[in-house]
């Protein structure tokens, strides 16, 4: 597989959705599950998955992802040629451009990834919680001599009208893309994830872009595109756990996933997540701490009770306080009796002796915080 | 400037009293403090206080410490100039010409001293464990002119320290300096760490003229036989070091490490301690748990009872599973409904369901690599 | 002197002087001495003075520079924490802004040099030929107490009104700065780098962020606020090699310059310019070939004749071919009996069978080539 | 998959023949090619066929080769998993256990081999030159389900190869495949590369019996004394190799690189061969130069005539000296006026001025490393 298939992580989205989460960093630098940021999971999959050239579309606040990214150690991407690149917008003698949209991104970067010359580029968002083997993906993808393979999971029925829907034919062809239909035909929903034979993207990313009323998307201009030319676009069914963390809601819902040991997302199993290391020492429960069906890090300091919550590197949590059904992001500080309750708090924050954060009103309550979540 | 210094890492340590975690790797590569091993404290040191080209001499195990170090990037040692420098003793043809000691590794990797443009050596062991800044040591070898620097700990009560018998104190005699072993009689004295600041033409002085005298097989022996030829100096360290040298003096450092005041100066004072990452998920709490007054690392599955012990990474404790006053080294797995106190596990151990092990706190009961307690 | 002081070197321009060299990479992108790029030299004497936190300020044309530099091996910079990082223009909440000037560039990337915490900030250009050891600038700046140092380099007094000139007391101290004097006053011209106490550097561009009527330029801009609020202003002294390569003019004598083995610039010395290796084997020279006064670097094959000529990695000099006077950039290849008299070859350029290039008249022939320059 | 392959480099090879470049270092770090060593060619080989997963068994003089290879970051094999190993032999507390062979160091590191999910591999030494692509041998062996493949070059006209004398040689008798030797009698033959692929199994199987049995000392030998118990095939390469194992041979080899078309397959064919780099800077000729057939590398000074040589980096030849059928190692200082024929100069070596030197084609004049000929 090596040198055949290079992939393309877009990572340039604000995700305004997660407000104040994603204020100083792009959406897929936000912390997730007690030490990872959200993209550890496509870049980890990649790297698992045998794929040494990684290219890295950024716009939005990327200090979060550079810093977090490096040059690429933990992902064993730190490579003489290749590993993971960050590819940010620039200017050219025609002066310059931002990234309007997912296909412009790849088509601004067109002469990176010639200079890698890959037979297949494989796109990816880097939004989404999963594990998955891309290799078996493009395994299909030749067997089958496709053009184009999207990644596709099963939806329950009732949730089709908030997804981009993929019609297939019984050989899992694709014949048509329905962007949130209000009456699905089908339930397969594209997760985003393309594999492409690069000569192929590239004709189709040159006619997009001479189109002026295109919006230069993957999902609402190119697959159409590549649809009307007749090319074979196949459907490669996943299933697991996938899940994309674009709301508050959401992200705390995948957060609390965790903490099931049956959740279908396996932190234990050999499919590692990689992530970069803090150099902090291991967790410290005091007598004083209790903890129950809960997830800690290195760096915490446990003196009170932690309960259905998880604690991301470094968080300190006082005698006296209680924190349930909660996330904790890396460096935050629970005082002395203070009550965390449903909430999500930022890195760096503190909540102070004897205050109070949350209710029991089912909402999910947000502690923000001025850190820059580089930690 | 501290980067001026040339560090080397001497581990041909004696290992006799410690032979229960030191028969499948060396001392350095002891595992320490939760996640870490113990040459990582010293790395650390060094590479924090802005020393960047450090070599190891290395005595036999090789295999254990290449493991853990790699390529060098967990300490940003793997440099293009400078880092990381193993030196291999080399092998003669004959295997009865296989020297003793460290002076012919140093002489055989002497190049590596010789080369380097750097003015100053710190030459120091693996053994002895703390959070140092070599900057005020540095700072007075060098404006104190001297040729040579012992560094050592002023000690006080030292008739009750058991973990300092047979190690080395700085004594004064007629103003001459010499170094002697502590047989427990004195109650305050001048340890020294064996860390020694040396001007780079007079360590390569002493190897040279110790290895063409051939009477010296260690380093040390011939730096302590030649100070009075020198301008030697001493400066106390004032970072608290555990010397570990013994199963006893490495039980008793673990669990010092308990105190997080203690924690909180050895893994942060002047600089993080860096170890080989491991990619291990948090730790799992699953139900109710029961954990007090211990340090535990990232990827164990914790459902029992765990008091004052020290969990590497990757441990998983069984239901109703008692631990007490224990250290698990990595990836061990104890099952349910067991009863451990006192006890150290090795690197892999497996126990069953319903075991129950209990060592004695004054000389903890050690489970080998790998064992399988079924 | 580690970790005190952190770099931040300006590679976002153009140089649209040297025309066709720059259209598809920027100016420190430029190969230059057979075997380096512009930048090399900056960023050698970075490493060289000690120097491991180096930031790079992009924003034309950044492909060439990114690969070019990839994750630092050459230069070591390839560090777990630090290193070099590029810099290009982002997004925020408030949207995207190119760089609008050097002091706007770095005022960016503020969030950046404050996690890394340094107490003195480097500004350099990536546009320089040159040898320096920072290290000593800023022991001059520490022994002198100063806010602000300036390297100065004595120019001929009929050429000030080229230069931005110092004008300074007996003891170095700067009281005024004049870009371009008609009528000078001092021959030291400013060569662009300057080392700033972090936090006084701050409060200047913050300032200067708040003045619309800025152009956000150090030269401009920053030095002259730094004078009018009496702040100590250090000229530092280089004595030596120092070339701005602005023009094809300027470009050709800068490489002819290194031919000269008594050249002040001494690429044999330990003081070594590192740039990224191309793995390819030694030069081969033929029977045939016949070379005098040149460098040649690894990859060249030589069956022509080479006079008084740079040719850099991998160019290849066919038979009864006559170089003489050029510089003949990467990969490119000189045909049967061509004659290439004082030209610049650009990289991968072909020069046919026969034909003649350059002519006896003084001037300068560029030849260009689509090459994006990446080898 | 090829990336489902281990490799393994063994540098336990005979020096008998090449005693003069093989003092200091092992074959492996000899130079060659004007600014490789011998074991880059294999190294580059495997890592362009996609074999990510390297050891080396080491013998002795590990330091020349640990310096060449630093952290591996020339052949992009400084990774977190897989990678680069050495495989060092244990050094045993008693000298006189110290073993011969490569099999107990390969006992001693089989971990190694254990652990590793791929599932074949390719047993190799570093004395064979050559430009090679694996993936058809590799093809082979998978395709035709052979336990053990050997890969092979047909050799016509052996009488007159004097480099391929003492070589194995694999021959077919009543269908069963035997390893021999090559004493120049036959004409027309297949070589054995000494390249070995097997699979996994095959290969845990054959180093667990050979180090149980302890009758060999050698891999080599164990693998070919068990050829008959095992499905054994042969794959015959189409790249030229250069045997290299005596100073014939490697001068002979060293000449044949002139040849720009030999050039051209030896550097470029299936892909580049990395090194480790310098950072030298262009090579410069100072005034009219005489410089024919020649390959020279950066970093050099050139001021006299050079003819039918190979020069390596940061070498300096003064003005009006002579070079001729020469192989001048890195950083040489050759004076003016001198006259040199059929030499090598091994590093560092200093010649002064009017120096005449020598050598006979058929048997080079080896000046020694760092020798100074004032």
């Amino acid at each position: 597989m090596k040198g055949n298939m290079m992939a393309m992580i877009l990572a340039g989205g604000q995700g305004s959705r997660l407000k104040a989460l994603t204020r100083k960093n792009a959406k897929p630098a936000v912390h997730f599950g007690g030490k990872y940021r959200i993209i550890d999971f496509a870049l980890s999959n990649c790297a698992n998955s045998g794929i040494d050239k990684v290219g890295i579309l950024t716009q939005y606040q990327p200090l979060g992802i550079n810093t977090h990214i490096g040059i690429g150690v933990p992902w064993d991407l730190d490579r003489r040629d290749g590993g993971v690149e960050i590819l940010p917008p620039y200017m050219s003698t025609e002066g310059g451009r931002w990234y309007a949209g997912t296909a412009n991104a790849i088509y601004e970067n067109m002469d990176y990834i010639d200079l890698h010359d890959p037979q297949y580029v494989l796109i990816l968002s880097g939004d989404h919680i999963y594990k998955m083997d891309y290799s078996k993906m493009l395994r299909a993808h030749i067997d089958k001599k496709a053009d184009v393979t999207i990644s596709v999971i099963e939806v329950p029925w009732e949730e089709t009208s908030r997804f981009g829907i993929l019609n297939t034919l019984p050989d899992d062809t694709i014949y048509e893309f329905e962007e949130k239909p209000k009456q699905a035909k089908n339930n397969l929903a594209s997760m985003g994830i393309y594999i492409f034979n690069w000569q192929l993207l590239k004709k189709l990313l040159l006619e997009d872009h001479a189109n002026e009323a295109s919006s230069h998307d993957f999902g609402k201009d190119i697959i159409p595109k590549a649809l009307e030319q007749e090319k074979y676009l196949l459907a490669y069914r996943f299933e697991g756990y996938w899940k994309d963390v674009g709301t508050i809601e959401s992200y705390w819902e995948a957060n609390m996933d965790l903490l099931d040991p049956d959740n279908p997302l396996d932190l234990f199993d050999d499919w590692k997540i990689f992530t970069r290391n803090l150099d902090v020492a291991p967790h410290y429960i005091a007598t004083t701490g209790d903890v129950e069906n809960a997830l800690l890090n290195e760096g915490c300091i446990v003196k009170g009770v932690v309960k259905n919550s998880i604690l991301s590197t470094g968080v300190i949590v006082e005698e006296g306080a209680m924190v349930t059904d909660s996330v904790i992001l890396p460096g935050a500080k629970i005082g002395q009796r203070a009550v965390v309750k449903k909430a999500i708090v930022m890195s760096s924050a503190t909540i102070k002796d004897d205050e109070v954060v949350g209710d029991d009103s089912g909402e999910i309550t947000l502690i923000s915080s001025r850190d820059l979540g580089l930690i | 400037m501290i980067n001026d210094v040339l560090g080397i890492i001497n581990l041909g340590e004696r290992e006799e009293y410690i032979k229960e975690l030191t028969e499948v790797r060396p001392i350095a590569a002891v595992p320490f403090g939760g996640r870490y091993r113990m040459i990582d404290f010293t790395l650390s040191n060094m590479i924090n206080s802005g020393i960047d080209y450090i070599g190891i001499i290395l005595k036999d195990k090789f295999h254990s410490l290449n493991d853990h170090i790699g390529p060098g990037k967990s300490w940003d040692l793997d440099r293009k100039t400078g880092g990381l420098r193993m030196l291999y003793p080399n092998i003669e043809p004959n295997p009865t010409q296989i020297a003793i000691g460290d002076l012919p590794v140093l002489r055989d990797n002497f190049n590596f001293v010789l080369r380097t443009s750097k003015t100053h050596v710190l030459f120091t062991r693996s053994s002895y464990i703390g959070n140092i800044d070599y900057n005020p040591a540095y700072r007075h070898h060098v404006d104190s002119d001297s040729d040579i620097t012992i560094l050592t700990r002023h000690i006080i009560r030292g008739r009750d320290r058991v973990d300092l018998l047979g190690l080395d104190i700085v004594s004064q005699e007629n103003g001459e300096l010499g170094i002697g072993r502590n047989l427990g009689n004195q109650d305050e004295f001048d340890l020294s760490v064996e860390m020694y600041f040396l001007k780079k033409e007079v360590f390569v002085e002493i190897v040279t003229e110790a290895v063409e005298a051939g009477k010296e097989a260690y380093l040390k022996r011939a730096i302590i036989d030649r100070l009075r030829n020198y301008q030697v100096s001493t400066f106390t360290l004032d970072s608290d070091i555990l010397p570990i040298h013994s199963l006893q003096s490495y039980y008793n450092a673990s669990m010092q490490i308990l105190d997080p005041a203690y924690a909180d100066y050895l893994f942060y004072r002047h600089g993080k301690i860096y170890t080989k990452v491991k990619d291990a998920p948090s730790t799992m709490y699953l139900g109710k748990t029961d954990v007090n007054n211990t340090l535990i690392a990232n990827g164990c599955i914790i459902e029992g009872t765990v008091e004052n012990s020290i969990i590497f990474r990757g441990v998983t404790i069984g239901r109703n599973t008692v631990v007490r006053n224990s250290i698990v080294f990595q990836d061990v797995t104890i099952g349910e409904d067991c009863n451990i106190n006192n006890c150290v596990f090795d690197k892999n151990v497996v126990v069953g369901n319903r075991k129950v092990l209990m060592g004695d706190g004054g000389l903890p009961y050690v489970i080998k690599k790998g064992v399988v307690i079924k």
